[in-house]
């Protein structure tokens, strides 16, 4: 097992941490830097997997890629941040209400 | 495209324009409205009597438009859409110089003729539809267009009946939906075909066809008000006296009985449809409709139910001498189709006069109404002494050449059917003309209104004194060469032509 | 004559009576009374044999015409429909009510139309018109017991005309030409006529009266004014009884079982109206009581005819229009002389008054109607109504509600949880694969 | 001068028109409303342009800045995209319209940037050739539109617009992932080289799940749908209008590219199973979706979960597969964008003239905003799928070809749907139609947005007129030839 198979499967590893948390955590916060760990680790897959060999220099696509989807993270961040604050400040809480009818 | 193709479009567009137009109008601008209405009818009926003269002529007046691939939205003006043209013409004119009156200062007169105008719409291009696809096309769109009709009085009541108005025909749009389109897998093509364009189908398909066919008869069948659809029919009595005339006569019920016979001579081919054994099914379920009807008027009160039951009888009339394999049953049901319409469009003017003049609503509340409105009950006595079927009015061509087709088919058992449905409906409906020529009126009328020296306002009484006069004539005078029945022989004779 | 002045003769017969009666609707009009009868009267006076078709009217092959038969019927029909316009124009004057004249003329044009009818269709349509008018007349005139009477005879003449319309059906599917001697001709040998014969028979002994099916007969003549008394006769049984003559291949078809029951049910009749008429003693039923023995002694005739057509050739053929006539005339001579005496001696009218009572006829069929909406069509809607209520309340009842609820809530809590599921099998092989291709 | 105009690069305006008139709005917040308008009609002139392209000379393909893949951008249009932009351009501009009358001060400086920049996001991902820049749009396309249904304000539009954020991170995320297996297995991102290269392996078939579940998250897929109504109901009626009509359709087009044009020969069995669960999850959803929406007492909840109904119709496909159900399925696309955005609109009147959406309560609709109920009831018959509309021709073609292989029970889904739309439909209209008892008015409704609301209803019914032109334009570059004939 190569260590790009290592790099790769931490990536995974990652990105199911992510989603465990994103689903565990109700706080929106926790919820935020959930989706940020899995968008890590999608990228981590990403540039592990840029190598095709372990001699071979690495293929440059998934680079790039990976600095736009980090461009599209910060600023989807920001906007959840921004959204939490004035869900905060609409309704005093961190978390979204369950789909109950009120 | 020229002029004369494009007649059966101008047919459709003669009611459809004024209405759109009609929407638009202001609750104010009673003149433009009427002039609209009126224009559109008499260039309708004009039209009409344009092509009737060209296809005995031997002009043919058909138009294709693309609409699906492979499918085209088809119109044509044969012999049997004439029929249905004509009728639904002649009495849509009636109906809005009826309506003209009967609706005078009510409110939201705009939206009620302009779905008035609608309904007649989708009644003219269902007659022309020349395939399944433009038939149901126009089905649906008669279903839509007559919903806000029914809802029209805007009351809790109106709004269930028109909600159960919609739970049957738009579940049997969905039957006739499927059949459709199933049938269209099997041929590839919908067009309708004198004799059918079914018999050239392999053995194989033969019970599915027989599926189809009860998919299309229930589909038809709700608005035929056909036994177990018919539901619906009596509780739409809600709705406005013209518009309960136009859906009786015209409209909706008369949909699905054209529905039952195209289904039957242009899908299937009647002879096809014998071997496949349908049609005597539908035999029977017509005739328990005849006599369920009757006997389910017999027990009503409100006028408008126990005419509505009627109609659920009447029409089953034409199912029947479709089902009764042969061309004399078929010239009775399909004449039936026009003398049916004439006379219950009488029938509900009538009704409606009383309920407007007098406030009526009841058989109980009728006694001695005669002396009080001597023309209105003249027609009511004509209209309803043919749909017993007395000679010489319509009805008795009818129930005549039904029971000619019966015997020449060799199904005997019709014959009682038609007797029975006799009795009965001279059971309901000779009470009513005893207490309205012979009882004693009562002091005053629940709801008087005076229209000085005529009995009720012109525009109320001029349409079922026509009506009840064409009840008369065209019975009398059922042999002459411009009679419906003359032109039904026509069309028989082409569908069973050696 | 020629051919026109006859046609429009003949037309008129019927079709001025019926124009008439259009502006009598609603309006107490008196001078139509005589006038309608004018045409006829003309007829009546000009000779020769005429007919005349009239393709385009109803089935195509109705027709109208005047030979010696008719002229018998004609002349009887109009010196009653002569008194009884007599009669009606002083009751109309008095101010009773304004409708008898519209229906006197219906029932006269229906009357006379049949007479000079030369077809089954035309004949069935003009005694359709005819009945339904007379009953009308009925109704409007009398008290309670004339109008029970018209009830009574309403539903014979409903049950009749269904009858007859299935005979006319068998003779429609017999032959295309309905005319009297068409149908006779082709009838006498049909395997058929053994239907059409008693149904024929069958539906015209209901309209006319015969002896079990006589009993509204002194209902309507014990209350009606003379004027519709005089009509009795003439209308309702000696129409009837031109209608078998008509209908019925007589002379030509030898039917032995029907005529034996006609014989029998004319015998039951006149030994019913002797006794009867002698034995109520009422001088004023005595009319009734005759024309119900003429109609027995009718219907002896028939009978004999169909057991042995060479009698009926003999004697009935001639004979039984001037019998009728003659009836007639005496029938109306001695309503006229009672009422005359009646006048005379100003005695008033000792019609019995309602005694509130019901009869069989009408409580029957009224306790099977109230029968049937109690069992079966009241119920039967009521059934779907509780069963539409029961559907109604399992929509409404909180049981569906709940599992959509509970459905949907569960859905968008568990939502992620789905996913996960979807995705972590997905995952999964995502792992696996990543070890073959390493291995690759 | 024809050829000049050919030879503009409509595709490349079509990107770049909304994004610098989504600049200039944001600059100059004083003239958006005229701006945003203007923007709108030269898309409008910029897709009709397009479509002359491609009607002259089949598909295209535009390498910007004449770099090449695999690192460059290109951008692709055939029919498929033509179709999707021609869907955009319609419901963009009638939207524009509808808003310059809707919003007003601070909601309009907000809004107009945000939905021109969406629009970019949305005219680029329908153009997009290769499956990372599809991942990138339609990671910009979830932000505007999140921050456009947060543009409603309150608690409800706030939670919802946080839920629809955190599911549209989530689904990309997944997308993404897929994509880097793709590439990974088969060195190219680009649609048409993939297609080539492309064979039935685990790698491949892992991707199409993961790509597959992300995209079914965005695209509310029932039972993953739990985010849309509640995102779609509280957001401001255009905003709605779009999202349903719009934003929705965006990753169910990835769907179907990837589907069409790569997943399709990854090998039969697989993808028949796939096919036959995407088609049973849409049948639920058209169920589920049919009956929530009649339950529900307010409207603009009711439209949302026929929304899900809807999009499930849109699934029913991949079970039948022949190129007439696609086209079905590419009609219906186009007609729910029009029908739901008519209705949306409609609900928004209803909302800004009688201040609630409850349904019992809106006696009297029918009478004081006769023009805006009509657009209901027209867009109604085109969701129910009654002729002549443009989802009666999508519904004949699914419900031919599901009786054609056989396969009647979608034929029976196809019906009860069409059923359930009836129901509750009728349900809005009958109570609108019931009389008032004392009119309770708050505000007039700008004639604008009545007028908008009812061209749209008019043209998904028109639509139907339409269907075999239509198809013509749709079939060039034959996006459907991946899958058997039918």
């Amino acid at each position: 097992m190569s260590y790009i198979i290592l790099y790769a499967l931490l990536g995974v590893g990652l990105f199911v941490l992510g989603l465990y948390a994103l689903i565990i955590h109700a706080h929106l916060l926790r919820k935020i830097l959930a989706i940020n760990v899995m968008g890590t680790g999608v990228f981590l897959v990403l540039v592990a997997l840029a190598a095709r060999h372990q001699d071979a220099p690495p293929d440059p696509v998934p680079h790039a890629m990976v600095i736009t989807g980090i461009v599209v993270a910060v600023s989807a961040t920001a906007l959840a941040l921004i959204l939490m604050l004035k869900v905060y400040a609409a309704t005093g809480k961190t978390e979204l209400h369950d789909g109950k009818p009120d | 495209m020229n002029l004369a193709q494009s007649l059966p479009l101008l047919v459709v567009a003669s009611s459809l324009v004024p209405g759109a137009i009609i929407f638009f109008l202001d609750e104010k601008q009673t003149v433009a409205r009427i002039f609209l209405n009126m224009a559109g009818a008499l260039i309708k009926l004009a039209l009409a009597g344009v092509m009737l003269w060209g296809i005995v002529h031997g002009y043919h007046y058909e138009i294709r438009l693309p609409l699906l691939p492979g499918i085209d939205l088809f119109l044509r003006a044969g012999p049997l859409a004439m029929l249905f043209v004509t009728l639904s013409a002649t009495l849509w004119l009636l109906t809005t110089i009826y309506a003209i009156g009967y609706l005078e200062d009510s409110p939201h007169r705009s939206r009620f003729f302009g779905f008035f105008s609608l309904c007649v719409t989708a009644t003219a291009g269902l007659a022309l539809a020349g395939n399944l696809l433009t038939f149901l096309l126009f089905y649906e769109l008669l279903t839509l267009a007559t919903y806000p009709l029914i809802v029209h009085r805007g009351t809790e009541e109106a709004r269930l009946a028109g909600r159960n108005y919609l739970i049957y025909t738009i579940g049997g749009g969905a039957l006739l939906l499927l059949a459709t389109v199933w049938l269209y897998t099997l041929t590839g093509t919908l067009e309708f075909t004198a004799r059918g364009f079914l018999s050239g189908l392999d053995a194989v398909h033969h019970p599915a066809l027989i599926v189809i066919f009860v998919l299309f008869i229930a589909g038809l069948g709700v608005k035929a008000a056909l036994l177990p659809f018919h539901g619906w029919l009596p509780q739409a009595m809600v709705a406005p006296a013209p518009v309960s005339a136009l859906l009786h006569a015209v409209a909706v019920v008369k949909a699905g009985a054209f529905g039952i016979v195209r289904v039957v001579y242009d899908v299937y081919g009647i002879e096809f449809a014998a071997d496949l054994g349908v049609t005597l099914p539908l035999a029977i379920l017509a005739s328990a409709t005849i006599i369920y009807g009757s006997v389910r008027a017999l027990f009503q009160d409100d006028l408008k139910r126990r005419l509505a039951f009627s109609t659920v009888s009447q029409v089953s009339y034409i199912a029947l001498g479709v089902a009764v394999v042969g061309p004399i049953a078929t010239i009775g049901g399909l004449v039936h189709l026009v003398h049916q319409g004439i006379q219950k469009v009488t029938l509900f003017f009538c009704a409606g006069n009383l309920a407007e003049t007098l406030g009526i609503h009841k058989v109980s509340e009728m006694n001695g109404v005669a002396r009080r409105m001597p023309w209105t009950m003249t027609a009511f006595t004509i209209s309803a002494l043919g749909m017993i079927g007395l000679p010489p009015l319509t009805g008795f061509i009818s129930k005549w050449y039904l029971g000619m087709g019966a015997l020449d088919a060799g199904q005997n058992w019709v014959i009682f059917i038609l007797a029975g449905s006799s009795l009965l409906n001279a059971a309901y409906f000779l009470p009513i003309v005893y207490a309205a020529w012979f009882k004693p009126s009562p002091s005053t009328w629940p709801h008087e209104r005076s229209f000085g020296a005529l009995e009720t306002a012109w525009p109320l009484l001029l349409p079922p004194i026509i009506t009840a006069a064409l009840t008369l004539g065209l019975g009398l005078l059922a042999s002459s060469p411009i009679s419906p029945l003359e032109w039904v022989r026509f069309i028989a004779s082409r569908e069973f032509a050696p | 004559m020629s051919g026109p002045v006859m046609t429009l003769l003949l037309l008129a017969v019927p079709g001025l009576p019926l124009l008439l009666a259009i502006p009598a609707l609603n309006r107490r009009l008196l001078w139509p009374l005589h006038i309608a009868l004018l045409p006829t009267i003309v007829l009546l006076f000009l000779p020769g044999d005429f007919s005349i078709e009239l393709p385009w009217v109803l089935l195509g092959s109705a027709g109208m015409g005047i030979d010696t038969v008719s002229r018998w019927w004609l002349l009887m029909s109009i010196t009653i429909w002569i008194a009884s316009a007599t009669f009606l124009h002083k009751s109309i004057e008095s101010g009773t009510d304004n409708r008898l004249t519209a229906l006197f003329l219906l029932t006269l044009a229906g009357q006379l139309g049949a007479i000079v009818a030369t077809n089954l269709v035309s004949f069935f349509a003009f005694t359709t018109l005819m009945g339904y008018a007379f009953v009308g007349l009925l109704f409007v005139d009398g008290d309670d017991r004339a109008r029970r009477a018209g009830r009574l005879y309403l539903v014979l003449l409903i049950v009749a005309d269904i009858i007859l319309f299935e005979a006319l059906l068998i003779a429609g599917g017999l032959t295309n030409d309905l005319g009297f001697a068409a149908v006779s001709r082709v009838i006498a040998q049909s395997p058929s006529s053994v239907f059409y014969l008693s149904m024929v028979i069958a539906g015209f002994a209901l309209k006319a009266g015969f002896w079990p099916l006589h009993l509204w007969l002194p209902l309507a003549y014990g209350s009606a004014r003379p004027a519709v008394a005089f009509l009795l006769w003439v209308v309702p049984v000696a129409t009837g009884l031109l209608g078998m003559v008509r209908w019925i291949p007589l002379g030509v078809i030898a039917e032995p079982t029907l005529g034996t029951l006609l014989l029998g049910s004319g015998a039951a009749g006149i030994f019913y109206a002797l006794l009867f008429g002698l034995m109520r003693a009422q001088w004023k039923q005595a009319p009734l009581y005759v024309a119900i023995l003429a109609t027995g002694v009718f219907a002896m005739g028939l009978g004999i005819g169909m057991v042995d057509p060479a009698i009926w050739n003999q004697y009935g053929g001639d004979s039984a229009p001037v019998f009728v006539a003659a009836v007639g005339l005496g029938f109306a001579i001695i309503i006229a002389g009672l009422a005359w005496l009646e006048r005379k001696k100003g005695s008033p009218s000792d019609s019995s008054v309602a005694d509130g009572t019901v009869p069989w006829f009408e409580y029957w069929p009224q306790a099977i109607i109230r029968w049937g909406r109690r069992t079966g069509f009241d119920t039967l809607p009521g059934l779907r109504e509780s069963w539409l209520a029961r559907w109604g309340g399992l929509l409404q009842t909180g049981r569906w509600q709940k599992v959509f609820d509970a459905g949907e809530y569960f859905i968008q809590r568990w939502a992620f949880a789905v996913t996960l599921s979807l995705l972590l099998g997905m995952l999964s092989v995502v792992l696996l694969l990543l070890d073959v291709i390493s291995v690759l | 001068m024809t050829g000049d105009l050919l030879g503009i690069p409509w595709a490349v305006l079509l990107i770049l028109l909304p994004l610098i008139g989504g600049l200039a709005c944001f600059l100059l917040p004083s003239l958006s409303k005229s701006l945003g308008l203007l923007c709108a009609l030269a898309i409008l002139v910029a897709v009709g342009g397009l479509g002359w392209q491609l009607a002259e000379n089949g598909a295209q393909r535009y390498a910007i800045g004449g770099w090449g893949a695999p690192l460059g951008i290109d951008l692709y249009a055939d029919g498929l995209s033509l179709l999707m932009l021609v869907m955009a351009a319609l419901v963009g501009l009638g939207v524009s319209v509808y808003s310059s009358a809707y919003f007003n001060g601070d909601k309009a400086r907000h809004f107009w940037p945000l939905w021109l920049f969406l629009w970019a996001a949305l005219n680029a991902l329908f153009l997009s050739a290769d499956i990372f820049n599809l991942y990138v749009t339609l990671e910009l396309l979830g932000l505007a539109a999140v921050a456009l249904v947060a543009l409603a304000g309150g608690a409800d539009a706030l939670n919802a617009a946080m839920r629809y954020l955190l599911v549209s991170l989530l689904g990309s995320l997944f997308y993404l992932l897929g994509v880097a297996l793709i590439y990974h297995g088969f060195g190219s991102v680009d649609i048409a080289i993939l297609a080539q290269r492309i064979e039935p392996s685990p790698a491949a078939w892992s991707a199409v799940g993961l790509m597959s579940a992300g995209l079914l998250l965005k695209t509310a897929l029932f039972p993953m749908h739990f985010w849309l109504p509640a995102a779609h109901a509280s957001a401001p009626a255009p905003v709605s209008a779009l999202l349903s009509a719009l934003v929705v359709k965006a990753p169910f087009y990835i769907l179907l590219r990837l589907w069409l044009e790569i997943f399709s020969p990854t090998g039969a069995a697989p993808g028949q199973l796939l096919g036959q669960l995407l088609g049973l999850l849409g049948a639920a959803a058209v169920l589920w979706g049919g009956i929530q929406a009649l339950r529900q007492t307010r409207l603009k909840l009711l439209i949302a979960y026929s929304t899900v109904a809807q999009l499930g119709y849109l699934f029913l496909a991949f079970p039948l597969g022949t190129s007439i159900a696609w086209k079905g399925v590419f009609y219906l696309l186009l007609s729910h964008a029009l029908a739901k955005a008519a209705m949306f609109m409609a609900a928004g009147n209803i909302l800004y003239f009688c201040g609630h959406d409850r349904i019992t309560d809106l006696d009297g609709v029918a009478q004081r905003l006769p023009l805006t109920l009509a657009a209901f009831s027209l867009a109604g018959v085109s969701i129910m799928g009654l002729p002549p509309s443009g989802g009666f021709v999508a519904k004949w073609l699914l419900l031919e070809t599901a009786l054609r292989s056989g396969q009647w029970w979608w034929a029976a889904i196809l019906i009860l749907g069409g059923l359930l739309a009836a129901a509750y439909i009728f349900q809005v209209i009958g109570h609108a139609f019931t009389q008032a008892d004392a009119p309770a008015e708050t505000g007039l409704v700008p004639a604008r947005m009545e007028w908008t609301a009812v061209m749209f209803a008019f043209a998904a019914i028109l639509l139907g007129f339409f269907a075999t032109d239509a198809f013509e334009l749709i079939g060039i570059g034959a996006p459907t030839s991946g899958v058997s004939g039918g």
